[in-house]
């Protein structure tokens, strides 16, 4: 056990601590949920590739670094710290990426990849749809094969960055005999295909930040799909467990939101300590932040040492989840009568105001599965309780 | 002792509750999230119509001299149904505080009583606890709290900024204003006993719209839950579903009647009414903030668009979280009373004057 | 609505609050888990009864005051200031009698309840089996009709008070070909009967507060039946929504324990507001004590006037329960590394120490239901949610 | 960086976890219950045998000469096992005070460890945090503070007073000596240093124990919510027993990282390491209680039994609660650093020394 960083990794931290200092835009890009802001954060991910910042995890001959996983928690602490701005192609980067090296072919890997990492296409998810929520299992959108082709019937939802992506994978159901976790695919679809209509769900705060897209006769090539036809299941399980695990919410983004908010508390100290529970709310945020950063280097020590991410992937969300939550509440709580200001109260970061980090942090419990479900995971997996 | 609302005071609810539910339907209250003053004169007609605005204004002023008991029962349901016209401002708050004042402000009482009697004022109340004055831009007389003094002034006479809140409902102002002779109604003297008691019909008025709110996000989520269905069975049926609904209506089993014990003591000017009004306050705040997150829970990610109504009504919790005090005044208060060495902790004493 | 105390009522209290202050104990009597203290609390129940104070809710005929329920709410708030002893018949005053009230023939009521009333009697419980715990309905023991007996065979287990009762009352299955909540009968049962052995069942703090019960051919007169052959059931829900309910746990049990929650911050405040969330912990307990006792003066307020008690019964379990729990978890609190101490920190009042109680308060989510059985049936008969 | 334990410590952990396995079972425990001392001649045989008591001293003494990163995994051994020997107290805390003692002590230094590492002395540790001292009557030494000076006092000078613990496994006492010249062995101004220390190790084994404990009741818990049914099947598989358990996991997952840190940080003399200790013991104390509370539950009222296992570990971690410190003790040392002025919040510091 050694909890020290190498040279070669402080010298990566200064490294990307100065790219940053130079090239963060000093005023916050607008929301990426409006076309403008869409547009100014692909620009973005633009800027991260040519400085090579923009997947640090990929292999050096993709445009990435090569970087092992501390490393790459060592990138997300600066970039966090730096205040830089959300990664509108979180999606590809971090989800369908790393699904892509697993399971694609070469053919795939140099299709796809190189235009993730430069931000040329950015990717929608296509896992939910109106009746296969939680159960993710009860899809039911169609792809049926006809020559080289699969014709998508059907309809997705809760797509997120769908509105103005390039493109979306999902969960297709290719053999229409089946049920449950079989006979599924995992498809690409460009989101510019004929038969294509894409509908924005506005969301709490009045922003689009995904959509329903629905498929009629939407004609895909099948050498779109990723992996095996009928063994969409077990590679999408692969991407949901990036998605919940470690690459979904870095521990640096919590550990930002707990130094804000302990700033906040300091800012407003006599206001907040009228009500005695405030401060060990904060204290208890900022221990919670740091525990999850600590268990974060730990899963990444284990993983670097040919280990598996497990049900773990579960805890994480739940604890990032509801820490988020109450580090809301709790500066919703010093804000006091201010607390529903719109546009009152800016936060350093990217994040917003309070108060868009408070309903944003409401959603953090249900997607990426409910943390219902999670726990029923946990109980079972990890614990090795009944069905 | 009898702790039950008598059969009038439950008809006048049950009728008012069939007229919101017709009239002051969600989709209104989306339209309105749209239109410049956010307000509607066909709504404040109904209210009027009603005998809402006349409610406790007394008798002799043409009102129906009835109680916070009987407001309390009314608050519920401006909460449920998410009205945000300015009725308890004008009808409850504002009612009481112009028909306690001095014989002095007789001619303003014999004026202002009446027009709220008959719906033809709005009112909108300036205290310090709240930064903002609600509907100020569509009242014809801002109450103002000047260290402890009380002042009318039309709203001509003031400056507004808006504020947006996040509950789109809510309408907000920063008011500039100059107090003057001509504005005061009370010297600060008479003024401080009159402002206790806005404050706690205030306080009130609140806890009772979270009560009224917290029912209403219990219905969407029952509702939702029956409909709603994931691995073969309506989503309700999951006892983890179950139990998030059953916390929430187990907190509002034990925070209304801490609501109907302080309306009791604030109609009766008992001793103890703002320790009970914040008792009531704190304990439908917590409950409310419990629902808006249970009920989210339940609703998925449907609970987290703009279609399904539940939106409107969590807003309007998170957006009355803080009115009219926070959990950090309330508390002190009850501090004040539970930590002095001079009170009996006595079970005895839980309704005494 | 009208919230102020009668004459009437005032005098009430007056008058058990001067008979207490005469009467209760200077010294708290021994455990009733042990012999003598069991004993002593009989006596106590004997004293209660010559001074008609032993069930004010009974008919003045059975030796009761015929008070209704706020009277009884008065009676309870003297009771537990005085810190008068724990009433070891219970199960007989508060849970069998009624029944038998409503229950009963003539002749049973005139047979039963003067002996409950003077302390004659002291009743046990025989609800549950070892695997008939939340599942009540999946009682085994059999009582099979042979004459005009019953012979009983099987086992109960947790039952209060058998260990030193003279009586045991419960469900036993008169139908052998029948199932869960259907052939079940209503038995009561002389302990000292041929063929029973009660064996204690030792608990967390060393004594012996239950039983188990073993019947072994034991032969009861078919009389001893309350109600109908196979109607056990709704007679028992009768008698568990007393349990549940208003009767159980008064309010003024736990506003006791608030107040000296209270006095225990203030007689420790420095060394409490060390951690400031202790001061809200205490002001909450009292907050919630005092909303149970208003909810109860509402209950019974409806109950004088006709209305049935419903799911508010699961609603109260709930609350007092985890009311308790965060009471002595508050007073864990401010004892600090004293909260271990076994004898060290008594407190006023008849439950004993801070840490006897809480103990004690460990067992509130889980017997007379657990805490989860509560929240099905909230969720399912006060919401109306699906089964 | 590498967060990871080494193969050598994983496997002395196993090595030990099989023999306490067999050795340490809890009707072992039941059975010194009813003993006058409380302790077992065998079971401190056995942890002499094992290795345990000359764990950290210093090879120069005859010791192994590992650290607190092997000792924090033995910790949570002897929290699973409820071990109650004096092991921690003696060949952890004692052992490194001692091996910290300046030159000036060598002789005592050469005595005692040498002791120590053979199993040959038992150690009671006398701090102003704990107002007893544990396991003093079986104590060969008391090392005892004395306004931060360190002073060694045979049993034979000490006069005790038993008080009874909750947890029939915790002997304490009450400590009546006198301090001299001939007990001292070292000064105030040395003893601030070795005393601060001393807290952080002892608290540090607490922390680790209550992991170990979190781990036992959960495993207890797994074992009977598979076995007993209730409605026709396992309780284990109704949902609300299930999340129950799922929410200790959760809790547990992200408090043992905690405790690993702050092992190594005071391993290697970090100048955070007191911070880094009071986190563990919060998250672990938090996590126990909730432990203690949840697996109490889904087991019914079996749970509430003498006869079933779980009670002796939920009594342990009720009886750690304070031991050390409470949570306002430790939240205070979180709070000066957390809310200085000077302090650098920035996750580059998350391990910095």
């Amino acid at each position: 056990m050694e909890l020290d960083y190498t040279d070669k990794q402080r010298a990566f931290r200064a490294e990307i601590r100065a790219w940053l200092a130079e090239h963060v835009p000093k005023q916050p890009l607008p929301s990426f949920d409006t076309e403008e802001g869409f547009q100014a954060h692909r620009d973005w991910e633009r800027t991260l590739f040519e400085g090579r910042w923009s997947m640090v995890t990929w292999p050096q001959e993709l445009g990435g670094r090569g970087c092992d996983l501390i490393e790459w928690l060592i990138f997300e602490e600066e970039y966090w710290r730096a205040g830089a701005p959300l990664r509108v192609n979180q999606n590809g980067v971090f989800l369908l990426g790393p699904t892509i090296m697993d399971y694609g072919s070469d053919e795939q890997r140099q299709r796809f990849l190189p235009r993730i990492a430069s931000g040329d296409d950015v990717w929608a998810q296509g896992w939910s749809e109106p009746n296969a929520g939680s159960d993710m299992a009860a899809i039911r959108t169609k792809a049926v094969r006809d020559g080289d082709h699969y014709v998508i019937n059907g309809q997705k939802t809760w797509s997120t960055r769908a509105v103005w992506a390039d493109w979306l994978f999902g969960l297709f159901r290719t053999d229409p005999e089946s049920s449950r976790h079989h006979g599924l695919s995992f498809v690409l679809v460009p989101l510019d295909t004929p038969g294509i209509t894409v509908r924005p769900i506005r969301q709490l705060n009045g922003e689009t930040g995904f959509a329903e897209v629905f498929f009629d006769d939407v004609r895909v090539p099948v050498e779109n799909r990723l992996g095996d036809e009928g063994a969409g299941w077990s590679v999408a399980m692969a991407t949901a467990g990036f998605e919940r695990g470690l690459m979904l919410r870095s521990p640096a983004r919590f550990q930002a939101t707990a130094a804000a908010l302990v700033r906040l508390y300091q800012a407003n100290r006599e206001q907040a300590d009228r009500d005695p529970a405030i401060r060990n709310a904060v204290l208890d945020a900022w221990l919670r932040a740091e525990a999850y950063a600590l268990a974060t280097y730990r899963t990444a020590s284990r993983l670097i040492q040919g280990g598996e991410i497990g049900a773990e992937a579960s805890t994480n969300k739940i604890f990032w989840s509801e820490l988020d939550l109450k580090m809301h509440d709790a500066a919703q709580a010093i804000l006091g009568a201010h607390g529903e200001l719109v546009a009152s109260v800016p936060r350093e970061g990217a994040i917003g105001s309070w108060i868009d980090g408070f309903l944003f942090a409401q959603a953090g419990p249900i997607y990426a599965g409910t943390n219902e479900i999670q726990r029923n995971i946990i109980a079972e997996r990890l614990l090795g309780m009944p069905r | 002792m009898d702790f039950t609302f008598t059969e009038d005071q439950l008809a006048l609810r049950a009728n008012v509750r069939s007229v919101f539910m017709k009239e002051v339907a969600p989709e209104l209250l989306r339209e309105l999230w749209e239109t410049d003053s956010g307000r509607s004169a066909e709504l404040w007609q109904l209210v009027t119509e009603q005998g809402l605005t006349a409610l406790s204004v007394p008798e002799e002023y043409g009102g129906l001299g009835l109680s916070d008991i009987d407001w309390v029962l009314m608050a519920q349901e401006v909460g449920y149904y998410g009205l945000t016209e300015p009725l308890i401002d004008t009808s409850w708050v504002g009612a009481a505080l112009i028909a306690a004042l001095p014989e002095s402000a007789a001619a303003f009482k014999d004026v202002w009583l009446a027009r709220i009697a008959h719906g033809e004022a709005k009112l909108a109340i300036g205290h310090p606890l709240n930064p903002l004055v609600e509907n100020a831009h569509v009242a014809d007389l801002l109450l103002l709290n000047h260290g402890d003094e009380v002042h009318a002034v039309p709203r001509a006479q003031v400056t507004l900024t808006a504020h947006a809140s996040l509950d789109a409902s809510r309408r907000l102002f920063a008011v500039e204003w100059t107090p003057s002779e001509a504005t005061r109604l009370a010297s600060a003297n008479v003024g401080r006993t009159l402002w206790a008691d806005a404050l706690n019909r205030s306080v009130l008025a609140v806890a009772a719209q979270l009560s009224g709110l917290v029912t209403r996000v219990l219905d969407l989520a029952i509702d939702y839950t029956a409909e709603r269905k994931q691995f073969g069975k309506p989503i309700g049926s999951f006892q983890a579903v179950k139990h998030l609904l059953a916390d929430v209506a187990v907190e509002l089993e034990f925070a209304k009647p801490a609501l109907f014990r302080a309306a009791v003591s604030l109609a009766n000017g008992h001793s103890l009414a703002g320790l009970h009004v914040s008792h009531a306050r704190l304990a439908l705040a917590d409950t409310a903030a419990l629902a808006a997150r249970h009920t989210m829970q339940v609703h998925g990610a449907m609970g987290y668009t703009w279609e399904l109504d539940l939106q409107i009504f969590m807003k309007r919790i998170w957006a009355l979280a803080a009115v009219w005090g926070d959990k950090a005044y309330h508390l002190a208060r009850v501090a004040d009373h539970v930590l002095a060495e001079s009170t009996v902790l006595d079970p005895s004493q839980t309704f005494a004057a």
